[in-house]
């Protein structure tokens, strides 16, 4: 209980501590890479409560992601202005659902309120992640895998033969989303430190209703579905229905920093939709630990932040499939697991041994 | 026409469903030893492909072709070496992610050494307009040596697996690897076996399609993909039932471009398949029982 | 104690590329390209070219005796990554200038950024929108796939063709080059029959062209920048289908041609002069800037140039002529980039307005065909 | 009055007629036990009756209500709780958290109200505490509250999911062989529990292929053969019943 606490406090100090140190060192410009490095933790984490917990693995979580940031983008430039005059569009615009704005070159447009797409998107996804939910959850591991795989070549293809969506150029030109008066989720330099501290409070926030889940009696009833499903609900568990929910609720994730991260950049584009992303989701939570929220959020966080800094060059690949090679092979729990003690014992035995 | 047209179409359906069958087959021979599925077997198919073409510049094609099989089989069986062979009952999720992991060398490998650039295998047989004319419908000699080159594959694989003395081990370390090992089955060496022949597999395939799909660093992630859904599709496990999987989704694919704009061909196809699988969960020709024996 | 040295040598490694570089009186470019990924085949060659273009001037002294310091980054093609890479190079690296992206989404995901950043942005990708509306800070070096399809149905009304088949891949350049086509076809009495859109990674499309065959059409038109583009030639011919084809400027790289072999023969394509800079008559204007580029690529690099490349080596010519004439003032020289009249580059002869940021026009392009597996101009 | 009633259900398995037209009831308040030789179908009848498998034929009413439809975890919810003749832990979990599982169907408190740990699921939460660690205490486990479930000692995590189930506070309790694996000693010890467990107001159904422990504890006895029911009735009947001494004296017990 208190354990709780005191590891949300220490990853709060963290956040701060970071930001102080970026803004001595010169450094703040780290912040912008945090900042998305953020958003797909978020996506991270949801994902680790669904494989680590619920057990069960979604290779289409970048699907989701793509529910929230395209109907958030989509809503959020179609120019409505056209249809001023028709009742329903006057009657929205006046209820402060619609929005006048300016667009890039000067001219007025009319498009939909981001707190209003946020709710949409969040709706979509959620009545999305059931449909989707039911019947696939019904399968079990290779079979989950392929059918959620295929829930996120659908979605990508989609997304990629769709010309409201932009098709293959996606979506640019998405304003800021206004959170007070003064402060917005946009790429501007000005609100840099603002919007790294207000992607990695989401961070915590989620993190700390996902710590809180699982260690309440849903948290548990996830817990003993993944020991014996059978005894689960023998005891009562209804497993199929805390699957399903523990799907939507990742997916709900998803989706919110799907949201926020495509306000940031000002646009999406369909690569965020693809398979090799979600493949790359299931790789951190698979290198974070799978039941570790912690080892998953540090691993997102580093690896993240490491590859939109273009630190790997045309190595960025690469390197990752390293990492993943090197940790399952070598500390298949999660990099926190890795028992850094033996292992440098047993380089240096087996030095002293060579050397004599 | 309208008949014409039915067949044309039937046929491109057979060329996408040959592609994707003969990448399909590879998934399920490492999965019949060792109950994983190998998400590096479409880069066999592209190692193999690419390496054909390389050895291509100074020997002659049957030799280009045998010896680029002989590569792949040799990478496929170091990898399980490297990566596999000393794992401590390692679960599937684990091996899972170390092939993904391997899939993403290979590719990454292949693009420092080949570069972007596109290459391919001259056609077996005639050229690239050539084509045998049935009643009005035409078909490349290529897709001919495919289906071919995947029949005698298939009745290879089966006969290996139902009448050798290999073959038998090798299965029964799939149904249970314990009880093998008990019996005196070499089962390390099974499994490193079964990655070689699903290697060699993979790389035959990607001979035999390059002239049709060409072949470059990244074309393995798509190949096994769509290996992997036509493996799951027709039940895991099942080298024929792969292949017939394979035949529906390019038939599929191909009709919908019929009816449907092509750029929705994959998300159709798709969803029909989903569907089929949420109405057969252990896929189409698979045994549900021995489905349920197989979970992460 | 040997691993001690090789930690020891690590380490210093790693402390010498964390030095900042010698600030000095150099010339910071950033390149934003796609060098890996789905969009490889025009990031790689523009990487290649930047780093041998910089190499070229460094070893000339650079550009007013100033050094060029090119920074590229890897954006595999996400348009999330060209973002958080614009925003580093600009903000951070402070460089004068970004080259690329590559495609047309990447473009416009950091068009804004550019602009807000006011840093002179030289696109490599072909969309219209990118120029259209006009932003300050941004151009692009690329023809507007406009002039390709409006020279294509000029060699169309020659040849008495008004119905058309139109196949193009799902990328940025399909897409751009699916949109000229069907807005300018009514301009040119042209009927589009059937217009569809195909996975860039397809490995067949015999079914896409038996859609071709069965709505009759006269020709038809191939948009994209993949190995895509060879093998629908290939099936085109497979299934019987006679008929002319046109390609895109995407299919200006040789290896295309190869790939698709006999099926390639005959196949019409508008395609900067770069591709046939031996056959240019010495007095064309782009002869000089074609040929040198073209034979210093080939020797340093073994392969046959491609006009993506070419673009890479215009939008670093075109920024240098610029600093050279109003030195490293960043505003000084986005006037000059845009007062630039005339120069010669690879994709044609470039002149910037302060309403036109491509500085292009139909004449960047000329009619090409395949004959004997070799690219050649098409007869007039 | 009854609590469960089985009325004349069959289940087939391929060729394997596993359970025939079984029907019996258990009346509220008393210790029921079906025995018979091994492969006569008790397992089979106990996953009926906990809605493990549906019965091909026959209806399961718990309290009148017919439940042969019913998911397990539905039948769970409403008053019967098992336990397995190979014992099903949670890996992973500390035999506490196995135990408190068992309260799951006694609490409330869902996603959003986990996520937020509000007041009143904080209350629930320490509530399950308590009375799990009430169950492991009745049981005599209490100091292994916070050992590893996997960890345990075969007898020992006997008792950690007779624990999990009697913290349901079930109408029924269903266990299925829990004498298996147990000395003269240890079994003698768990007739004993099984009265107190009784006493606490529970209603026991016991399945048991030995009759020596349920003789002396049952209020009644049912008898399968073959998936057949043969005898039914109290103890003493049960053992003169001819039937049943052919079949328990054909059969070699091992």
């Amino acid at each position: 209980m208190f354990q709780r606490f005191r590891h949300i406090t220490a990853l709060a100090a963290a956040i701060a501590a970071v930001q102080l140190l970026t803004a001595a060192t010169g450094k703040e410009f780290f912040l912008t890479q945090l900042t998305m490095a953020g958003y797909y933790t978020l996506v991270i984490i949801g994902l680790c409560l669904l494989m680590g917990y619920a057990g069960q693995i979604s290779l289409g979580h970048a699907g989701f992601f793509a529910i929230g940031g395209y109907t958030s983008a989509v809503l959020t430039t179609v120019d409505l202005s056209a249809w001023k005059a028709a009742p329903a569009i006057s009657l929205l615009a006046k209820s402060g659902i619609l929005t006048g704005r300016a667009d890039l070159y000067g001219g007025q447009i009319l498009t939909v309120h981001p707190w209003a797409a946020f709710l949409c998107a969040l709706c979509i996804t959620i009545v999305v992640a059931f449909l989707i939910g039911v019947p696939v959850l019904k399968l079990k591991g290779h079979y989950l895998a392929m059918a959620t795989l295929g829930f996120g070549t659908i979605i990508y293809s989609v997304v990629l033969a769709t010309s409201r969506f932009g098709a293959a150029d996606g979506i640019s030109s998405v304003p800021a989303f206004p959170l007070l008066p003064g402060l917005a989720v946009t790429g501007g330099s000005s609100q840099r430190v603002a919007n790294y501290y207000f992607a990695w409070l989401l961070v915590t926030v989620g993190m700390l209703l996902l710590i809180n889940l699982i260690h309440s009696r849903v948290g548990r009833a996830l817990r003993s579905i993944h020991g014996a499903e059978d005894a689960a609900g023998a005891m009562g568990v209804d497993a199929a229905r805390y699957k399903l929910n523990t799907f939507i609720l990742s997916a709900v994730y998803a989706a919110v920093a799907g949201v926020f991260l495509t306000h940031y950049n000002g646009g999406i584009g369909p690569s965020e939709a693809s398979i090799m992303k979600s493949v790359r989701y299931v790789a951190i939570v698979a290198v974070g630990g799978m039941g570790s929220l912690w080892g998953t959020l540090i691993m997102s966080a580093v690896l993240n932040f490491l590859s939109l800094r273009g630190y790997f060059g045309t190595f960025d690949d690469a390197v990752f499939g390293s990492i993943l090679i090197a940790v399952m092979l070598f500390s298949p729990e999660g990099v926190l697991k890795l028992d850094i003690r033996s292992l440098v014992g047993r380089w240096i035995r087996t030095d002293r041994k060579a050397g004599a | 026409m309208f008949l014409e047209l039915f067949f044309q179409y039937l046929v491109a359906g057979l060329t996408y469903g040959t592609i994707y069958a003969v990448v399909g087959i590879g998934f399920n021979i490492i999965y019949n030893t060792t109950g994983i599925i190998n998400f590096a077997q479409g880069e066999f198919v592209m190692l193999g492909g690419m390496t054909a073409v390389s050895l291509h510049a100074f020997l002659p094609l049957p030799l280009a072709i045998a010896g680029a099989v002989l590569v792949t089989m040799a990478v496929g069986g170091l990898i399980e070496m490297l990566f596999i062979r000393w794992l401590v009952k390692p679960s599937v999720l684990r091996m899972i992610i170390i092939t993904i992991g391997v899939s993403i060398l290979i590719r990454e490998g292949a693009l420092h050494l080949w570069g972007e650039g596109i290459r391919s295998l001259p056609y077996f047989t005639g050229n690239e307009v050539s084509a045998i004319e049935i009643g009005g419908v035409r078909v490349s000699p290529q897709v001919l040596w495919a289906l071919g080159v995947a029949a005698i594959v298939v009745l290879l694989l089966n006969v290996f697996f139902h009448y050798t003395m290999l073959g038998r081990e090798m299965r029964a370390c799939a149904s249970n690897r314990d009880a093998a090992a008990l019996c005196g089955i070499p089962t390390r060496n099974m499994v490193t076996l079964s990655f070689v022949v699903s290697a060699g597999i993979g790389a035959l395939a990607g001979c035999v399609v390059s002239p049709i799909t060409q072949t470059q660093y990244g074309i393995g992630a798509g190949l096994a993909i769509k290996g992997f859904t036509v493996a799951i599709l027709g039940g895991l496990g099942n080298s024929m039932a792969a292949v017939g999987a394979g035949f529906i989704l390019g038939i599929l694919e191909s009709f919908s471009i019929w009816v449907m704009p092509t750029a929705y061909k994959d998300a159709i196809s798709i969803t029909i398949l989903l569907a089929m699988l949420f109405a057969r969960p252990s896929g189409l020709f698979g045994n549900s029982e021995a489905a349920r024996l197989k979970e992460f | 104690m040997k691993r001690f040295r090789i930690l020891a040598a690590v380490l210093g490694i790693i402390a010498v590329l964390s030095l900042p570089a010698f600030a000095a009186e150099t010339i910071k470019i950033g390149a934003v390209l796609a060098v890996t990924g789905p969009a490889s085949f025009l990031g790689a060659p523009e990487a290649k070219t930047l780093e041998m273009l910089v190499d070229e001037v460094n070893a000339k002294g650079g550009i007013n005796g100033k050094k060029v310091e090119l920074i590229v980054k890897d954006t595999q093609a996400s348009p999330e990554k060209a973002v958080s890479f614009a925003k580093q190079l600009i903000d951070e690296d402070k460089v004068f200038a970004i080259i690329g992206p590559s495609t047309s989404g990447e473009t416009m995901a950091i068009k804004n950024i550019a602009e807000e950043g006011k840093t002179i942005l030289l696109s490599c990708a072909a969309a219209e929108v990118i120029v259209n509306p006009v932003a300050k800070y941004v151009f692009k070096v690329a023809p507007s796939d406009r002039y390709a399809v409006e020279m294509i149905f000029s060699q169309m009304k020659k040849m008495g063709i008004a119905k058309i088949g139109v196949l193009s891949s799902n990328t940025g350049f399909g897409k751009a080059g699916k949109e000229q086509i069907e807005k300018l076809a009514p301009e040119h009495g042209i009927r589009i029959l059937v217009n569809e859109v195909y996975d860039k990674s397809a490995t067949d499309l015999t079914a896409e062209a038996t859609k071709i065959k069965a709505a009759n059409v006269q020709a038809v038109v191939n948009w994209s920048i993949e190995p895509a583009q060879s093998i629908v030639i290939k099936n085109i011919r497979q299934i019987g289908l006679t008929i002319p084809v046109f390609q895109s400027h995407g299919f200006a790289n040789i290896q295309y041609a190869k790939a698709a072999g006999a099926a390639a023969e005959g196949v019409l394509f508008p395609a900067s002069r770069l591709v046939v800079a031996d056959s240019l008559p010495a007095k064309h204007p782009q002869k000089a800037a074609v040929a040198s580029y073209k034979k210093a690529y080939e020797t340093r690099f073994k392969e046959d140039v491609s006009t993506f490349g070419g673009h890479a080596y215009d939008s670093l010519m075109i920024l240098a002529k610029a600093i050279e004439k109003a030195g490293t003032d960043k505003e000084k020289v986005r006037e000059a980039v845009e007062a630039t009249k005339g120069l010669a580059g690879t994709a044609g002869v470039f002149t910037f307005s302060a309403t036109d940021h491509n500085g292009l026009d139909m004449n960047a392009f000329a009619m090409l065909t395949v004959r004997n597996g070799r690219f050649a101009p098409a007869e007039k | 009055m009854t609590l469960l009633e089985a009325r004349s259900i069959s289940k087939r398995f391929g060729g394997l007629q596993a359970v025939k037209d079984v029907s019996f009831s258990v009346a509220q308040g008393s210790i029921k036990a079906v025995i018979g030789p091994n492969g006569a179908g008790k397992t089979t009848l106990f996953n009926l009756l906990s809605g493990f498998i549906a019965p091909d034929s026959g209806e399961v009413l718990l309290r009148g209500m017919p439940v042969q439809d019913l998911p397990s975890h539905a039948i769970a919810t409403r008053g019967l709780s098992r336990t397995f003749q190979h014992i099903r832990l949670f890996g992973g979990m500390s035999a506490l958290e196995n135990v408190m599982v068992g309260r799951h169907v006694r609490s409330r408190a869902g996603f959003m109200a986990g996520m937020l740990n509000l007041a009143w699921t904080r209350a629930e939460e320490r509530d399950i505490r308590d009375r799990a660690l009430d169950s492991m205490e009745f049981l005599g486990i209490g100091q292994l509250a916070h050992a590893n479930a996997s960890s345990l000692s075969y007898g020992q995590q006997r008792a950690v999911e007779l624990a999990r189930s009697l913290t349901s506070e079930p109408e029924i309790l269903l266990l299925d062989e829990p004498a298996a694996g147990l000395n003269m000693r240890e079994t003698a010890d768990l007739a004993v529990l099984i009265t107190k467990i009784r006493d606490r107001g529970i209603t026991v159904l016991i399945v048991e292929h030995d009759m020596s422990l349920v003789m002396n504890i049952s209020d009644e006895v049912v008898v399968l053969s073959y998936g057949e029911k043969i005898a039914d009735n109290k103890p003493l009947a049960v053992q003169k019943d001819p039937q049943v001494v052919r079949v328990y004296l054909g059969e070699d017990e091992c």
